[in-house]
């Protein structure tokens, strides 16, 4: 019963996820989009909490750490990415 | 069910996105958001162990490197952005890989009922390992030598990936040196993230043998941690020519080797394991070669020498 | 049809879908891109498999578990030197592309 | 008891999965780059503050409770930082480097 | 039994741990460590590759090993049969050879690392492990890490001097490859799925014929041919060939390419012997013809004399592909099934060698001039007399002259051909000869030519380097004289054919 709520619950979120998505393809710079993939992040782990419960896989919550953790990491590598170009430039 | 088809259409949408994109910097945040949607497949699948893979690999770090690649290639990128196949070239891969998936899915229809499985043999031996978790034994036990050869293949593209160095900077650091930065947010991030990012990679690998985790999900995450702390500029990456990082690099494999050998002596075969001893032992190889391979992974992402020694 | 065999159709396209990236794009980090996707839909149909074979009160085959786990890693590596090579390549020509039809 | 639990989880989860919903409105409806990091980032934190409340009431154990407040934790904590960071960069045009 | 351990089984064993931890090794220590310990692993490698081919001639049986007792199809089986064994012999051979020649080319300093001796000291016995993995690998998905371990130890080779040309030739290498791994992968994959294993023994009593196991079969079929440069998938082949440096071309042309031809003989024969497939092997052969025609043609073009050398192997890879529509019948284990078989694997043995001696003269050649340019080779016979007699023997055996290996090898095909009423197989043979006779010739004349100036050389060439170029272009020849031995040795473990009943 709850289950069933949940797995639907997930279902919303992911929808509100894609619909994120179109959001992303639109850009038009490099910030909207890896800000959103930041921000549809932490979507998917709402969505990956939400099924861990459902299938009673109690080793998802891991994976959501994980996904947290590397969510800034695929940040910050942006970040210093956009001043590595300058600099090979020069 | 409802689910499902959407997660499984969400997946393909964002594969066609990272193909068609026309900037390759979209193309890699699409291919980010792939890795984190196979994830929560994975899940479905009942498969944490690589849901845990395909987060931290899969998307994380290959998303990382992926991107500062994107951003370094993207005005030669422009450049080249004419350069389009013929028609006939197109239309032949439409077709030909129309058939390919066709042929696929038609195979995935016909695959047999009951499906072959080893699930009961593996569970059947786990009691020989010590270990609570199927795939670490299969990782570790049925299959070691799999991931043995696998840590080899790791040093080996490292080995590659320096060989790329121009001679004069042999020997020197990787990449470039990142500064400090001095309005302190960066700085902030990384000693805020980095320990507890060590912390969580060393419960990922330590819950392994028990449950879903292991040394690669663990590595992964200490290997990001370190590329982290580089990236803020708080430490410099190693010179490749010291000593202690190649002992450090190669411990793992050879740990896994030395143990691997003694199974000739202590249980009659290469890679066996007394079954007194051994979850003693596979935890034993495990340690150096979460270590071995957190290196490894964080030396591919930073590059070659691309600064001579001091 | 179970919810394996639906995320299976969905590894066949994806495989596909990559092996036409891969013929098409001149780009070689594109070519990358796809070689990736591809090895996702393989992994996806090795998961399908796995979950098929579930028994013996686990979720999944582990062994095909863990072979992917071993792909993945490897497809990583494959990436790293891919991308070195073309980052080197770049610093040599200022060309992002294999020149000639790659 | 076990109903009461199950009651305090849909709620949550359900105000949780509108905040996700009213975050993605956001993202589409407001014009430029800075206004919408705001109200994303906002609105999807306490969407995930949310659905973390409610699945509190259902997993067992101390440790897993943990675990599922640290993700949040964890998410709130990265994706502040890093927002100012990434908004910094959309604000100067350029990177703060 | 196909899956207890044998006696001496450990061999096994060693072939892989041996190199693999030569290069943990060289990695710690580095610098002029690094070379002496390749120089170490060389007789001890050649040791046990000769050890295992003295077990398994003795017993006439398969050498077999379970990797930490864990049997198929939980685990996974290292085996031996004689087609291995001569694939592991004629390496170590060749690695021995090849690394004498590169002591001169990759000279170590005394105190400070250089990048290029480390990397291709370290990578050399990657390589051999790698090479012995795929030979002994049981098991597809350990065969797969060791085509990758292969891989990834081949491609730092090609774009060793760091010129542009050779890293766009390395990239274009690597990303050929990895298709191929991929293909290959999805291949095991469904065969996983249809049988519950990925043991090729077990796989060979299991597999049925069916469109699963047709899918998979092709899939891994194209995957190792585009690994193998068979043509439609030989582009990649020349620039990388040709711009790695000399010992290392010889490594790849003759032994690297060689790994997944093997694989697609384990499928074929292998996996299923008991559905022959005679149109797809049309198939093979007519990639195989293709190869050698325009391989062959387009050698003949070329000014320079390792691109001549590197499209001559596009084309000696096509006559490795000719054995599959002669070997393959509907009534499998014919005499001259086997005759065109065994043809299909001396050949494979006979180009390593001579491929081997060719490449490597012609770095000494380019060492000695400062180019390789063919029309402006005229002299350098008189200068490098026993260089351009090696090279001259290499060509011997890629013609197929006799008395050479590569004359038993293609006229065992020919008979093979003519035998089975397959007349068009014959003509590209013959053909493919005649055409490898006119782009050596076409060196050789160039070569022998007196120069009208006195030639300069830029450097002196060591006699001992020369000396063993000529060694290893006489393995070529020389095969040419035990034809009858290795062909039954080569039978050990076969189902079937020839050797009644062993198994």
């Amino acid at each position: 019963m709850v289950a069933d709520f949940l797995l639907a619950a997930a279902g919303f979120v992911l929808a509100t996820v894609a619909v994120g998505l179109v959001r992303i393809l639109w850009g038009p710079g490099d910030d909207d989009r890896i800000m959103a993939a930041q921000l549809l992040g932490t979507g998917g782990i709402a969505v990956l909490l939400l099924l861990g419960q459902v299938v009673s896989l109690p080793a998802a919550v891991d994976v959501a750490l994980i996904l947290a953790l590397l969510a800034a990491f695929v940040s910050v590598a942006f970040v210093r990415g956009t001043t590595r170009s300058e600099t090979d430039r020069a | 069910m409802a689910f499902d088809t959407g997660l499984a259409v969400l997946v393909l949408g964002v594969a066609v996105w990272t193909l068609a994109a026309h900037d390759t910097f979209a193309a890699v945040i699409g291919f980010v958001t792939y890795g984190l949607l196979l994830a929560l497949v994975w899940v479905r699948l009942a498969a944490p162990d690589v849901a845990l893979t395909e987060a931290a690999i899969g998307s994380g770090v290959t998303g990382g490197l992926l991107l500062g690649a994107s951003t370094r290639l993207r005005r030669a990128e422009i450049q080249a952005a004419g350069e389009k196949p013929g028609a006939t070239l197109r239309f032949a891969a439409v077709v030909l890989c129309t058939l390919v998936s066709a042929g696929l899915a038609a195979i995935v229809l016909l695959l047999p009922e009951p499906a072959p499985t080893l699930a009961p043999q593996a569970a059947a031996s786990m009691a020989a390992t010590g270990l609570g978790n199927p795939v670490t034994a299969v990782l570790m036990a049925y299959r070691a030598i799999d991931t043995l050869l696998e840590t080899v293949v790791l040093l080996l593209a490292l080995v590659g990936i320096w060989s790329l160095a121009p001679d004069g900077v042999w020997g020197g650091f990787p990449g470039r040196r990142h500064q400090a930065d001095s309005e302190g947010v960066l700085t902030f991030v990384a000693q805020l993230l980095v320990p507890i990012g060590i912390l969580v990679g060393i419960y990922i690998f330590w819950v392994g043998s028990v449950a879903p985790g292991g040394e690669f999900q663990g590595a992964t995450i200490l290997a990001a941690m370190w590329i982290l702390v580089m990236m803020a500029g708080l430490v410099d990456a190693p010179p490749v020519s010291r000593r202690w990082l190649r002992l450090l690099l190669i411990a793992g494999p050879a740990v896994f080797f030395a143990i691997g050998l003694a199974g000739f002596a202590i249980a009659g075969a290469f890679l066996a394991y007394p079954v007194d001893y051994a979850k003693l032992l596979i935890v034993t190889i495990e340690i150096p070669v979460t270590l071995s391979i957190a290196a490894t992974l964080a030396l591919l992402v930073a590059g070659p020498p691309e600064r001579a020694p001091k | 049809m179970s919810d394996a065999t639906l995320y299976g159709l969905c590894g066949a396209v994806l495989v596909g879908l990559g092996l036409f990236g891969l013929i098409v794009n001149p780009l070689p980090l594109r070519k990358i891109l796809a070689f990736n996707l591809i090895g996702g839909g393989v992994f996806l149909l090795f998961g399908v498999v796995a979950r098929r074979g579930a028994a013996a009160g686990l979720g999944g085959d582990p062994i095909p578990h863990a072979l992917i786990i071993t792909g993945i890693v490897v497809a990583f590596a494959a990436t790293a030197l891919a991308i070195a090579l073309l980052l080197r390549l770049f610093r040599e020509t200022g060309r992002a592309t294999l020149g000639s039809d790659g | 008891m076990n109903l009461a639990f199950n009651g305090l989880t849909v709620v949550a989860v359900s105000a949780g999965a509108f905040f996700f919903m009213a975050g993605t409105v956001g993202l589409l409806r407001f014009p430029d780059a800075l206004s919408r990091v705001h109200a994303l980032t906002k609105a999807d934190n306490l969407g995930l503050g949310l659905v973390v409340l409610g699945l509190l009431f259902q997993v067992e154990g101390p440790f897993a409770a943990l675990k599922l407040i640290s993700v949040w934790l964890l998410t709130l904590l990265a994706g502040a930082t890093v927002t100012q960071l990434i908004a910094r960069t959309a604000r100067l045009g350029t990177s703060p480097f | 039994m196909p899956n207890s351990a044998t006696a001496g089984g450990f061999l096994l064993v060693l072939a892989i741990v041996l190199p693999v931890c030569g290069v943990l090794l060289s990695l710690v220590l580095g610098g002029r460590h690094a070379e002496r310990i390749a120089l170490i692993l060389m007789p001890a490698g050649l040791a046990i590759a000769l050890a295992i081919a003295a077990a398994v001639w003795s017993t006439h049986n398969v050498l077999q090993y379970s990797v930490g007792n864990w049997s198929p199809p939980l685990g996974v089986a290292f085996r031996a049969d004689g087609l291995s064994t001569a694939m592991m012999v004629t390496t170590a051979v060749l690695i021995c050879g090849i690394g004498l020649f590169a002591r001169g080319q990759f000279p170590s300093p005394q105190q400070s690392e250089l990048r290029a001796p480390l990397v291709f000291w370290t990578l050399m016995p990657a390589v051999w492990g790698a090479l012995n993995a795929v030979f002994i690998g049981g098991d597809l998905f350990n065969l797969y890490v060791a085509l990758e371990l292969l891989t990834f130890a081949a491609v730092p080779l090609v774009s060793l001097d760091g010129r542009a040309e050779t890293l766009a030739a390395a990239l274009r290498y690597l990303l050929f490859a990895l298709f191929g791994s991929i293909l290959y992968l999805l291949g095991a994959v469904l065969l996983y799925g249809a049988y519950g294993t990925l043991d090729i023994v077990l796989l060979s009593g299991h597999i049925q014929a069916e469109p699963i196991a047709w899918a998979a079969i092709s899939l891994m079929t194209t995957g190792l041919l585009a690994k193998a440069a068979l043509y439609p998938f030989h582009l990649w082949l020349p620039p990388a060939h040709a711009g790695a440096p000399a010992p290392a071309s010889a490594i790849l042309s003759g032994l690297v390419v060689k790994a997944p031809f093997f694989l697609v003989i384990r499928l074929w024969f292998d996996i299923m012997p008991r559905m022959p497939q005679p149109a797809a092997a049309q198939v093979l052969g007519i990639l195989g013809a293709a190869a050698i025609l325009v391989g062959s043609v387009v050698a003949l073009r070329q000014v320079r004399l390792k691109l001549l050398i590197a499209y001559s192997t596009v084309a000696q890879i096509g006559y490795l592909f000719l054995m599959f529509p002669l070997a393959i019948k509907p009534e499998m284990g014919h005499p001259w099934n086997t005759t065109a078989w065994t043809g299909g694997v001396l050949q494979a043995i006979s180009h390593a060698f001579a491929k081997a001696a060719m490449f490597m003269s012609a770095g000494l050649i380019a060492e000695a001039l400062g180019h390789d340019r063919i029309a402006e080779l005229s002299g350098i016979g008189r200068a490098l007399p026993i260089t351009v007699f090696a090279f001259a023997l290499g060509g011997v055996s890629l013609m197929g002259l006799p008395p050479s290996g590569g004359f038993v090898a293609k006229a065992m095909l020919l008979t093979a051909a003519v035998a089975e009423g397959q007349w068009w197989w014959a003509v590209v043979v013959l053909v493919g000869g005649l055409l490898a006779g006119g782009y050596v010739f076409l060196v050789l004349a160039r070569a022998l030519a007196d120069s009208n100036e006195p030639l300069t050389l830029f450097a002196t060439v060591s006699r001992r380097r020369q000396a063993v170029v000529v060694a290893v272009a006489l393995c070529a020849v020389l095969l040419g004289f035990v034809p009858l031995h290795p062909s039954e040795f080569l039978q050990i473990g076969r189902p079937g054919i020839a050797v009644g009943g062993i198994r």
